[in-house]
């Protein structure tokens, strides 16, 4: 340790600080203030739409964990090839949305929602008609740029910084 | 842009120098036999002209009849780089020659190696495993390990 | 002192476990130090608390089903694992991607290169004892780069944007104004920054000098990024090795010459301008057009092995992946910066006090995803 | 507070006599260390959560202020780990031993005219001989939580103290020399102006010591986070902990009383009542410390005692023996001309020190 400068460097150090402490933080109190995500948020929770569905099983062949399970069956009577069971082990997904981009019928979508979290494990795979969307659980605008545009424009932290200062 | 030095050039220019030590070139490496691997090594790493300096990477490959240990190296002075590699067929007890003496470098990825893959290096200060824990049954990087 | 001295006061070494829980081993590190009161003698590295075996799931993903696990690896920069691991593939099957995709990807690259710096630093001050005000005035400027990140992919960390001949997805039309309006802003949080700890003498007593590395010693160890360069190794693939499109732009390579830690937290605030500067021309050159080659989802390269590397923010980070022509690598292997980076660790420490040996650690800046695998 | 307590409070007409004078003291004493403690991890956590561009805790109770109390009871609630290798009667002793001697500083720190518990005419010597004793109970921790980190911690702290009690008491002793007593109620009565003016040098000496002394960053050794884990309280849980706790607050309080009394007038300021003024400069001295542990980082262990024996130690003799012959030689000078005098001389001493001064042994061969 050598004062080279006297502890100048030290002093304007503390100025940054102190600067700080007049400026306005940057945090914000997450229950009562929320943030709007990101438009292609991959949020923790697939949302799948069984009219759009053919049961075609790419999304289970893509999916690097092996998360999705789908069962098919023929339907006689109506002489159509219908998904029996659609069968998503979210404590396995790793959000990483391969299945989406794969899907050809646009069937599946990732969740727009978060605070999805379950008490239970069982609860963590889903079925059927746990999957379809509904207000609780949104589709987000991830490889579906149609809803993408219809959701509500993300929060920046640049933006918010730029517009305190001013 | 770091340059590629073909195979079968330097291959001819090391079997001037240590004849019958290279097993087999192509365009983008050549295989060293692991008996002179280090001879070959020191040449690559000293020699004017090469001065192979810098060990990118260490790994062995599984091929099931033999195992495969790349090594690529890179001259930071000529801004060259070659792939030469060395086989063992010895499936039971592969052992290839350590380069830590040559490049320090190698000496937690050969550990690796040893670790995930079961080769030994000889001459390597401490060869004990990394990654897995001490008697752990097998090494998980070969093709027939089963968990 | 001189070591006869120091040995008549009849000490004796102890060992010390620093880790795996630690505060500043960055993950689950371990060492085994070996102490004469507070002066480090030996240490020795134990790995392994984070292995996934990421190498042995890679044969058993398909080539893309394998890019949400590169993520995994170093996870503070997974762009840039996502890069290399696209490009060892692409040089693997010969797929060239397309103008627009190659510029997004570099604008990715150095923005995760900011992230990574903005964490390095940040953490390496607090290791220097500076207690939380650098690493979150860090954390503060690495949030608006995330925000751009989760606009763009969906994701805050664990990004999975790289696609083999391209990106996922295009961006969004707010970015590009988020990007500059970042662009304006953080030149000068980085002069901030300078102004908080660059003259500080308490600093500067703790890491000039400390932690030499030796040009020679870095190069034999296989010692690359800013580590290296600190050491006056100048190599910096982007310039050396040039991938994707960097050669088209401007910027320099900080050297250090002394190799010691304050050298290494001076080329890392250096590079982040450099990265700045490669930011402010993509943006102006940036074109339109498609984002992504037609590759097949699931590709089956050519028989054959390729490696391709690429200047991760730690250093040369690199993909060795043979092909049996199947859907899956027949082997994958990772070129870890952090792990061979920790090679030179050893030496380094020896002889200096604990207090140094954290800011020493601090200052080579690894990743424990990285290293363990 | 008593407003016609006499000055001496050797307390004659007391009801009671000196027995209930002890006592309400002694409660007063112990219920003003904990608000106090209270007031100012609030003012650390919210200060230097705001110096952080961060918010600080603000949940509980308006602003937070109620944050300290909701810690405390958790910290309380908490499970009393005792490691199976430890001396578990040192271990249980430490803490004690730690806490008390902080809070006998508190008696002879005087809270306006008069208003303290013994005012010894030897009061500052008795300041410095009880704060050491702080530093067994800190030792004791460190030795019989039987961990490797609490005992580096712990060796760290008593190397630390044992040079740094040099400078303190050097500059203690002109301040001394300037008041002419050694009753902190007499030197208060002596500052007319306050002694920062008239020793600047002492001043400095006396808060970079003193910062060290009570392990405050820059000089937080003892349990430097990033590097001991958490120093000699490593293994220490729930009400011992808090104990811990509360002696590294404490100290930082008993300090800063310190400070404010001998060098910003202790009690004495206008329009406000004198308590007032004396928590009010608590708290500015207490910032004062926030700030720069907010911004600097940690010394090394060589560092920290080169600091004291090269830097700190020969200037508190210099300035003892400039104090003495200011004394001594125009006992009646103006005090403005002895201010900017001495203003001058530290400055002059300092860079010259910085000039020459290098410290530090930096690595060792092995």
């Amino acid at each position: 340790m050598k004062f080279e400068r006297y502890g100048i460097g030290i002093i304007k150090g503390m100025t940054v600080t102190i600067r700080h402490l007049l400026r306005h933080p940057t945090v914000n109190q997450f229950p009562e203030q929320r943030l709007n995500v990101s438009r292609r948020t991959r949020g923790n929770e697939l949302i799948w739409s069984r009219e759009k569905c053919t049961g075609c099983a790419t999304c289970a062949k893509t999916c690097p964990q092996g998360a999705i399970e789908i069962v098919t069956a023929t339907n006689a009577e109506n002489n159509k090839y219908e998904v029996e069971t659609y069968r998503v082990d979210t404590g396995y997904c790793i959000q990483c949305g391969l299945c989406v981009e794969a899907c050809p019928y646009d069937a599946v979508f990732m969740g727009y929602s978060y605070e999805r979290a379950k008490y239970r494990r069982g609860e963590l795979v889903q079925t059927n008609d746990e999957l379809l969307e509904s207000p609780e659980r949104p589709a987000s605008g991830y490889y579906h740029p149609d809803i993408a545009g219809k959701l509500p424009v993300q929060t920046l932290l640049v933006d918010k910084i730029v517009e305190k200062r001013k | 842009m770091t340059v590629a030095l073909s195979g079968q050039e330097l291959a001819k220019r090391i079997e001037e120098k240590f004849p019958g030590s290279i097993e087999e070139s192509s365009r983008d490496s050549l295989v060293v036999k692991a008996g002179s691997l280090l001879d070959v090594a020191a040449h690559l790493k000293d020699a004017e002209g090469l001065k192979f300096d810098y060990l990118n990477y260490v790994t062995a490959v599984d091929y099931f009849s033999y195992f495969e240990v790349v090594y690529q190296v890179t001259s930071l002075e000529h801004n060259q780089t070659v792939i030469f590699k060395t086989r063992c067929h010895d499936r039971e007890n592969p052992t290839v020659p350590s380069v830590t003496g040559l490049w320090q470098g190698a000496d937690f990825q050969e550990r690796e190696i040893y670790d995930l893959m079961g080769i030994t290096f000889e001459g390597h200060p401490n060869l004990k495993r990394i990654l897995l824990w001490d008697g752990f049954p097998g090494h998980p990087l070969r093709k027939d390990f089963q968990p | 002192m001189t070591t006869t001295e120091l040995m008549t006061l009849k000490t004796e070494p102890f060992v010390l476990n620093f880790g795996p829980l630690h505060p500043s081993t960055h993950g689950v590190y371990r060492m085994r130090a070996t102490l004469d009161g507070e002066v480090v003698l030996d240490i020795e590295p134990v790995f392994g608390y984070l292995h996934r075996g990421i190498e042995k799931l890679a044969e058993e993903r398909t080539y893309t089903g394998f890019i949400p696990l590169t993520d995994r690896l170093d996870y503070i920069c997974p762009m840039s694992n996502n890069l290399a691991y696209c490009l060892a593939v692409e040089k693997l099957a010969g797929i060239r991607v397309p103008e627009r995709a190659e510029y997004l990807r570099v604008i990715m690259a150095e923005l995760q290169r900011l992230v990574n710096h903005f964490i390095a630093v940040g953490t390496f001050l607090n290791d220097c004892g500076a207690f939380m005000t650098p690493v979150v005035y860090m954390l503060r400027e690495r949030e608006k780069i995330l925000d751009m990140f989760d606009m763009v992919c969906g994701q805050r960390l664990t990004y999975n944007y790289m696609r083999i001949g391209g990106v996922g997805q295009d961006i969004p039309e707010e970015f590009l104004p988020a990007l500059r309006k970042f662009l304006g802003t953080t030149p000068r949080f980085i002069e901030e920054m300078e102004w908080l700890l660059k003259q500080n003498e308490i600093l500067l007593a703790r890491t000039k000098g400390v932690g030499i590395l030796p040009r020679d010693t870095a190069i034999n160890c296989g010692i690359s990024g800013p580590v290296a360069r600190a050491s006056g190794v100048n190599r910096d693939l982007r310039k050396a090795d040039p991938y994707s499109i960097y050669d088209r732009f401007e910027f320099d390579i900080p050297t250090g010459e002394a190799g010691d830690c304050y050298e290494r937290y001076r080329v890392r605030i250096e590079e982040m301008r450099q990265s700045l500067r490669i930011l402010e021309q993509v943006t102006k050159q940036i074109p339109g057009g498609p984002v992504r080659a037609e590759v097949p989802h699931l590709i089956r390269p050519p028989r054959g092995e390729a490696y391709a590397h690429l200047e991760a923010p730690k250093g040369e980070l690199g993909f060795y992946i043979v092909s049996d022509n199947s859907i899956a690598p027949y082997r994958c292997h990772v070129r870890p910066t952090s792990l061979i980076n920790l090679t030179a660790l050893r030496e380094m420490v020896r002889g200096w006090k604990v207090a140094d040996l954290i800011v020493i650690f601090g200052s080579i800046d690894i990743t424990m995803g990285e290293v363990d695998r | 507070m008593m407003p016609n307590l006499p000055m001496q409070a050797v307390p004659p007409d007391w009801p009671g006599g000196y027995w209930w004078h002890w006592l309400f003291f002694s409660i007063l004493l112990i219920a003003f260390v904990v608000i106090m403690v209270m007031g100012a991890i609030w003012i650390e956590r919210r200060g230097m959560g705001r110096m952080q561009s961060r918010l600080g805790p603000n949940r509980t109770g308006p602003f937070g202020l109620l944050q300290p109390v909701a810690d405390a009871i958790k910290v309380l609630l908490k499970e009393n780990i005792v490691p199976d290798s430890a001396d578990k009667l040192v271990h249980w002793l430490a803490p004690v031993i730690a806490f008390a001697p902080v809070m006998m500083i508190f008696a002879v720190v005087p809270f306006q005219n008069g208003a303290l518990l013994a005012d010894l005419n030897i009061g500052i010597l008795y300041v410095v001989a009880v704060s050491s004793v702080a530093t067994l109970g800190v030792f004791m921790a460190g030795w019989g939580s039987s961990n490797k980190y609490s005992l580096l911690g712990a060796m760290r702290n008593v190397a630390a103290v044992v040079s740094y009690e040099m400078p303190l008491v050097l500059a203690i002793v002109g301040v001394v020399l300037v008041a002419g007593s050694l009753s902190m109620n007499d030197i208060v009565l002596a500052q007319d102006i306050p002694f920062i003016l008239l020793q600047p040098l002492g001043f400095l000496l006396f808060f970079t010591a003193g910062c060290a002394e009570i392990n405050r960053s820059p000089f937080d050794l003892m349990e430097a986070d990033s590097e001991l884990v958490a120093g000699f309280h490593t293994e220490y849980s729930g009400m011992k902990f808090a104990m811990f706790y509360l002696v590294e607050y404490a100290e930082a309080i008993a300090i800063s009383a310190i400070i404010t009394t001998l060098f910003l007038g202790g009690w004495r300021g206008p329009v406000l009542p004198p308590w007032l003024w004396f928590i009010v400069k608590i708290f500015i001295v207490f910032f004062f410390m926030v700030w720069t542990r907010t911004t600097l980082p940690r010394v090394r262990i060589d560092q920290l005692m080169a600091l004291a024996w090269k830097f700190l130690f020969p200037l508190a003799l210099i300035n003892l023996f400039i104090t003495a012959i200011q004394v001594l030689v125009w006992p009646d000078a103006l005090p403005w001309g002895l201010i900017i005098v001495n203003i001058a001389i530290m400055v002059i001493l300092v860079v010259v020190w910085s000039k020459f001064f290098k410290l530090g042994w930096g690595r060792l061969e092995v």
